[in-house]
């Protein structure tokens, strides 16, 4: 008979059931919230996708302590937050969900995962929290009046493919100029992947160029037959609408077919140091979108340098990703969170905010390029503009080139066509009303606010 | 259907001949240790990402190229010693599902503990070798492509040198041959285990730092793992040469497939349709082009 | 399942004790199986060559030869495992270039192994019942409902295999595991599983190979039963000639594949060719492909 | 499987089980017990138990059942859509019977291929499904994201909207699913998946049809699968995409069913149990210890580190899994009157 050393197992079984009930019992946080606002982190710091993870939220963290340190909170309402680690995966997404919902004072979500805000989206509507998916997220989010608490802020696909368009446009010399150019999009298999095709066949009817999307099965290690038929095909500019180990391989392979990386532009997930370094001298050239300019020359940056990371209490671990663009994201991220919650103040008193509350801030966030530079985010990023019924706040964008040792701007402040896109839009915003018979909501409706706390279902 | 255009199709042919060199490189480590232990090693993509993260962890930190890849070597020797004796030697008499589900464990164990002291950050390999492309005869071939495949012809020279004319490598045809006829006969299986693992260790050095310094080195080099299957499936589990047919064949047939049917898909089929290309060999062959043929009785 | 009594079958109880034939059924002129000139190579080495055998019904047809003479190589080929070169096998005037082995159970064929192939996952009672599998009409929904056609044929199956339990006194053990017994049992139950069918032709494959004497004993009562019972004709390879001259009607012998005797126990005893095979006169040995 | 005759009748510990499961928990549990660790942990157990059949008991590989999991879930999104009136529980099994005609499918290589070979091309039917759902968006109602929200749960004018009311819903289904598989199992069609398993050959020789049983057990697998991965979507996360059924969802049903104790329906339970509580565990417990020493990235990585070695560390001590371990312990706590 097999001989089992039972005194481990029967250890190991009791220390199981012991942290069994632990977790049964939930975590019921009783301590009376002494005027703080929360904000859970779904993080992840580990996986495919740990660059973009550790960097953005890396710098959301360091913004809040920086006003934590400085100013003391918000009007003196001290920040507090929790990371749940989601490796990027939607079940772990919603875990950290789950545990971390019923924490009083809870201000906004902020997951920066495509697929975790969507399994997201019924569940803040029904808790009154806001969902903030910055650059990305659904494009029909924008409309507020079918998606009361989604904010895709500064950002959302359409708008990105519209300015890189129009970049496109400017390089060759006018947007007329477009008419007869070939255009190829290559697009990492994934629903974030597919998004944004619609709009590029409707821009390529509207200026008359011919646009060829090709997939690049996830996660993308080898892209042979994809840049072979790119090089056949011979377009003038190539958009890389990757994520993850696809950029880096893209541009490597785009130098092996002899493709200049000059003529690859980026979008605003193929836009960070980690998606180039790895390409090496090939990425030499290549032209990125980003709502926030790299670099720690900003004076905000500065301060959190000062301050933050000079207090030892600094988040990235790797002091020289300091104002790398996932970094400045993370921050820019945190100033929009944080004013918001300041505008909120001004309406609701200077205490603890209901989401509600949270979400009327975002409503009314008005950051024009005077208040940006108060903030010490001066060409940083632009501004923003969100109303109650365009949750996008029609952020303007710019586009930076890799030099092999750090970006550099090489566009002013562009802003997307958004009289064209705000039709298609509410079009696919009412369609998914009807499919889930959802009433718009009226202007007057927006400005009714929930102020009891919340607390999620038992 | 595009408008066929020979020169393209060479092109295309050759690209996949040399990204097919690239999948051989990974299979051939699994070949190493199923012919020695009918073990299926799932875990040789997390020792790509682990050989390579070493390596490039080191040169980062100063080590000069030489000695960080001695010392990477090293690592993978240790591994290879360290997996034979905790988790082979125990399972020894095991079916071979068993075992395969064993390295499924290990392939976790590795990632973890290659993150865990490397971090997770993405790091940039250069390998000295540019990947400028150079034009012959109206076809582009890749520099980088053609020192790899370079590299792999030596390795397997190498090795078929190893197996054929040095007395570790008999005894390592005979442990392949008949386990236990080979124990029988007084060779120490549990060394020439050991020796197979380390040998796999070095072989995913070598594939680690050719795809690091294409796909730079991160967690998702563990995927190519993915890429080598359909090879072994096609060119039989047991047979270097089959590794080396089989990736010239998947190779190809992927990149072919892939430009040429395509289209009619909506495209990114590759990561299925080198699964279908090896499943028609098989039902004609099922243990693959070179496998040892089981003959079936009670 | 506790012991079944056997359902009152009419069938006669050979009397063990006496030994006895009592009613040996007249062997009917048609052979039940023939083998026509089997040849049988593996990549180039000659396992049988050009073997002739038939075998009548209800008779106990033994061969026999030195280790690796082809021995069982024969029943593969009568079991379909391998294709012969040349040569064809007939089943109850059946002709097959190779024995489709899924169709085995419905020609009447039965088998025992040389190393044993009982299911270890399974009970004794289960590896016996399943060996009535073939004659199963109700499908897996009406088998979890467990009514009508399918509760018969289960009730069948457990009364069948009772009977056989019971035969080969096995009654001990029905309920456990197959695997964990000892090996002599192992091998009563191999016969076991292999006799719930009625088959026509039973093959046995050295089924006393690694027994002791008495287990031996019991053995041979067992297969000299099943002939009596059930009619069944047997084709017994077995190394112990003392075994296989006592038991068998005719003998055939083969050597490097090749048939160089066959008749009575006794004419082949007194053969000269059978004795230099069995004592060894030196001539060149053949590289030998054993396939158990 | 051979009843041990223990002191207890052997319908009392299923019955106990229910009685807890059904009465007990929604009374004392809180939402977020059901909706982060019951809801899945039936959603798994119920792949795991399709999973057992055709590994456990047929004894033939596959390193797909998540592609089996997506399949499911949108088929019965695209049922529930379209056909409009369809009770939910008729798109429930009809997605189950979607999934059956795509195992039968990708279970033909299995009557030529056999161990390593035939795992590898069950991968083939993890891509192919990965990439069809993701590429025509028909199957996601021609959402571009290609995400799929799942529809209200409404049974017989009942509304299970709730967090106790999905976990009731997953629960019942688990339960009628787990009791028609434990009833296979012991009939003579479960007898033929194990004498298929065990000595393939000898299975075909007395009479077992051996291709029909190897494509029974794809088929009636990729049914119990399928529904799981309609569950999955349904009662648990709500809304999936086909990245969510990747092939780490393959490998985590492969490490239930080993950890849990292969040819068992309680094993996938037991494993089910321990690989869904256990990361949630570890966090905690590696929270609470090292506090926040540790960023939780470490943590989740020497999670994975854990994993791999437990399944190592079972593999090597106790083949039988978690199942043979508890009875191992029951019979020591609860002698049996009559055991020596």
């Amino acid at each position: 008979m097999k001989t089992i050393k039972l005194i481990p197992t029967l250890g190991r079984r009791f220390a199981l059931s012991a942290a069994l009930a632990v977790t049964i019992s939930g975590t019921t946080f009783q301590t009376k919230a002494a005027d703080e606002q929360f904000f859970p982190l779904q993080s992840y710091r580990v996986g495919p996708y740990a660059a973009g993870g550790t960097g953005f939220f890396g710098g959301f963290i360091d913004y809040l302590n920086l006003i934590n340190i400085r100013d003391g909170g918000v009007n003196g309402v001290k920040l507090t937050w929790a990371e749940g680690e989601t490796q990027y995966e939607v079940e772990r997404g919603v875990e950290v969900y789950e545990r971390l919902k019923n924490h009083p004072g809870i201000a906004a979500w902020n997951p920066l995962s495509v697929g975790i805000a969507y399994a997201m989206i019924d569940r803040i509507t029904q808790d009154k929290t806001p969902l903030i998916t910055i650059n990305h997220g659904r494009t029909d989010s924008t409309d507020g009046r079918v998606f009361p608490y989604v904010f895709p802020l500064l950002l959302n696909p359409y708008s990105e493919t519209s300015a890189i368009i129009n970049y496109i446009g400017t390089k060759l010399g006018g947007l007329d100029q477009l008419k007869g150019k070939k255009l190829v999009v290559l697009y990492h298999g994934s629903p974030y992947g597919k998004e944004t095709i619609p709009i590029y066949e409707l821009l390529a009817q509207k200026y008359g160029f011919t646009v060829q999307q090709i997939e690049v099965p996830h996660p993308g290690n080898e892209q042979e037959s994809q840049w072979l038929t790119i090089r056949r095909a011979k377009p003038e500019y190539v958009v890389l609408r990757g994520w993850g180990v696809m950029n880096p391989v893209a541009i490597k392979t785009a130098q092996k077919v002899g493709f200049p990386a000059d003529h690859i532009v980026g979008n605003v997930w193929s836009n960070s140091e980690e998606d180039v370094t790895p390409a090496g001298e090939a990425a030499k050239g290549y032209v990125a979108i980003t709502t926030q300019a790299s670099g720690a020359q900003y004076p905000v940056l500065q301060e959190i340098v000062k301050t933050v990371y000079g207090a030892g209490k600094g988040n990235l671990e790797d002091k020289n990703r300091i104002g790398s663009v996932y970094h400045n994201l993370g921050i820019v991220n945190g100033i929009l969170n944080v004013e918001a919650v300041r505008t909120a103040q001004e309406k609701f008193g200077h205490r603890t905010l209901t989401g509600d509350e949270v979400r009327w801030g975002f409503e009314h966030l008005k950051l024009d390029p005077a208040r940006v530079e108060a903030l010490g985010a001066k060409d940083l990023f632009h501004s923003i503009n969100v109303t109650w019924d365009n949750h996008e706040g029609d952020g303007y964008v710019t586009f930076q080139r890799w030099d092999g040792k750090k970006w550099n701007v090489v566009s002013d402040w562009i802003a997307p066509d958004w009289a064209l896109l705000r039709p298609i839009i509410e079009k696919s915003a009412t369609a998914y009303a009807t499919e889930h018979n959802i009433q718009l909501r009226t202007a007057a409706e927006a400005e009714r606010v929930d102020t009891k706390p919340y607390v999620a279902n038992k | 259907m595009p408008d066929f255009d020979p020169l393209f199709f060479a092109e295309v042919l050759v690209g996949g001949l040399l990204a097919g060199v690239m999948y051989s490189l990974v299979a051939i480590g699994f070949v190493l240790i199923y012919k020695t232990s009918r073990v299926l090693n799932f875990a040789q993509g997390s020792m790509v990402l682990l050989a390579a993260l070493t390596f490039v962890s080191l040169l980062e930190r100063g080590v000069p190229f030489w000695a960080s890849l001695l010392l990477a070597l090293a690592a993978m020797v240790l591994l290879g010693l360290a997996i034979e004796r905790t988790v082979l030697r125990p399972l020894v008499n095991k079916p071979p599902i068993t075992l395969f589900m064993a390295t499924l464990g290990l392939s976790y164990v590795i990632e973890g503990v290659a993150q865990l002291v490397w971090g997770t950050q993405v790091h940039g390999l250069d390998l000295g070798i540019d990947d400028k492309p150079f034009e012959v005869g109206g076809i582009l071939i890749s520099k980088f492509d053609l020192v790899a495949a370079g590299i792999a012809a030596a390795m397997v020279a190498l090795l078929t040198g190893f197996f054929r004319y040095t007395r570790i490598g008999l005894a390592f045809r005979a442990a392949a041959d008949d386990q236990f006829a080979a124990f029988a006969v007084g060779l120490r299986l549990t060394r020439i285990w050991a020796t197979a693992w380390v040998a796999a260790g070095v072989v995913a050095l070598v594939a680690g730092l050719l795809w690091g310094a294409r796909l730079g080195v991160q967690f998702s080099l563990s995927f190519v793992v993915l890429k080598a299957l359909p090879v072994l499936v096609l060119g039989g589990f047991d047979s270097i040469i089959g590794a080396i047919v089989g990736g010239l064949i998947i190779g190809a047939g992927e990149k072919l497939s892939e430009v040429y049917i395509g289209p009619f898909f909506g495209g990114g089929i590759e990561s299925w349709f080198a699964y279908v290309i090896a499943l028609v060999f098989l039902l004609v062959r099922p243990a693959g082009l070179f496998g040892q043929q089981l003959v079936e009785s009670a | 399942m506790s012991n079944l009594t056997a359902k009152s079958t009419p069938v006669s109880i050979v009397d063990r004790s006496t030994n006895k034939e009592v009613n040996r059924p007249i062997p009917v002129p048609s052979p039940t199986l023939r083998l026509e000139s089997i040849t049988l190579s593996f990549g180039g080495v000659k396992a049988v060559a050009d073997f002739e055998l038939t075998v009548d019904t209800g008779e106990i047809r033994a061969i026999i030869g030195p280790n690796g003479a082809g021995k069982s190589s024969l029943l593969n080929v009568i079991s379909g495992f391998y294709r012969p070169q040349r040569g064809h096998v007939w089943i109850d005037g059946r002709k097959f270039a190779q024995v489709p082995t899924q169709q085995l159970a419905r020609l009447g064929v039965a088998r025992t192994f040389q190393n044993l192939a009982l299911f270890k996952g399974l009970s004794v009672l289960e590896n016996v019942v399943i060996g009535w599998a073939a004659v199963r009409h109700a499908n897996f929904v009406e088998q979890i409902v467990g009514l009508g056609r399918a509760r018969r044929e289960r009730e069948d199956a457990l009364a069948r295999a009772g009977e056989i339990i019971d035969f080969l006194d096995l009654n001990a053990v029905p309920d456990r595991l197959a695997g964990a017994l000892p090996y002599g049992l192992q091998k009563r139950v191999e016969l076991a599983r292999a006799l719930v069918a009625r088959p026509k032709i039973l093959l046995l494959d050295e089924p006393m190979a690694g027994m002791t004497v008495t287990e031996k004993q019991e053995m041979t009562r067992f297969v000299r039963a099943a002939r009596d019972e059930f009619g069944t004709t047997v084709i017994l390879i077995e190394h112990d000639i003392g075994i296989v001259m006592g038991l068998s009607d005719r003998v055939a012998v083969l050597d490097h594949g090749r048939k160089i005797a066959d008749g009575s126990p006794a004419e082949v005893q007194a053969n000269q060719a059978v004795i230099d095979a069995y004592l060894g006169v030196a001539h060149d040995d053949a590289p030998e492909e054993v396939y158990a | 499987m051979n009843a041990s005759a223990s002191r207890f009748p052997r319908w009392l510990s299923p019955v106990a089980l229910l009685a807890v499961a059904y009465g007990v928990l929604p009374l004392v549990g809180s939402s977020y017990l059901f909706e982060a660790i019951l809801t899945p942990f039936l959603a798994l157990s119920l792949a795991a138990v399709g999973l057992n059949l055709l590994t456990g008991y047929a004894g033939q590989v596959s390193l797909g059942s998540a592609a089996f999991m997506a399949v499911g879930a949108f088929a019965a999104y695209n049922f529930n859509l379209r056909v409009h009136g369809l009770p939910l529980l008729a798109s429930l099994v009809l997605a189950g019977l979607v999934a059956t005609a795509l195992g039968v499918v990708f279970g033909l290589p299995s009557l030529r291929l056999r161990g390593f070979y035939l795992a590898v091309s069950t991968l083939a039917a993890q891509f192919f499904v990965e990439w069809a759902l993701t590429k025509f968006s028909w199957f996601s109602n021609n959402n571009p994201s290609g995400v799929i929200d799942a529809p209200s749960l409404r049974i017989f004018g009942f509304s299970f909207d709730s967090s106790i009311g999905r976990y009731l819903f997953a629960l019942t289904i688990v339960v009628v699913l787990t009791g028609l598989a434990q009833r296979l199992v012991d009939t003579q069609t479960g007898h033929n998946f194990i004498a298929v398993r065990d000595n393939e050959l000898a299975a075909k020789v007395i009479g077992v049809p051996v291709l029909r049983t190897k494509l029974l057990a794809f088929a009636i697998s990729s049914f119990i699968i399928g529904v799981a991965g309609a569950l999955w979507a349904f009662a648990y996360l709500r809304t999936v995409e086909p990245a969510g059924f990747n092939l780490d969802r393959s490998f985590q049903i492969v490490f239930i069913i080993i950890i849990g104790g292969l040819a068992s329906i309680r094993g996938a339970f037991f494993g089910a149990a321990l690989l869904a509580v256990f990361p949630l565990i570890l966090s905690r417990v590696g929270s609470y210890l090292l506090g926040d020493r540790f960023d939780s990235g470490v943590l989740d990585m020497s999670q994975r580190l854990v994993l791999g070695s437990l399944i190592i560390f079972f593999l090597i001590a106790e083949p039988d899994g978690l199942v043979a371990l508890w009875d191992r312990l029951k019979r020591r706590l609860l002698p049996m009157p009559n055991n020596p």
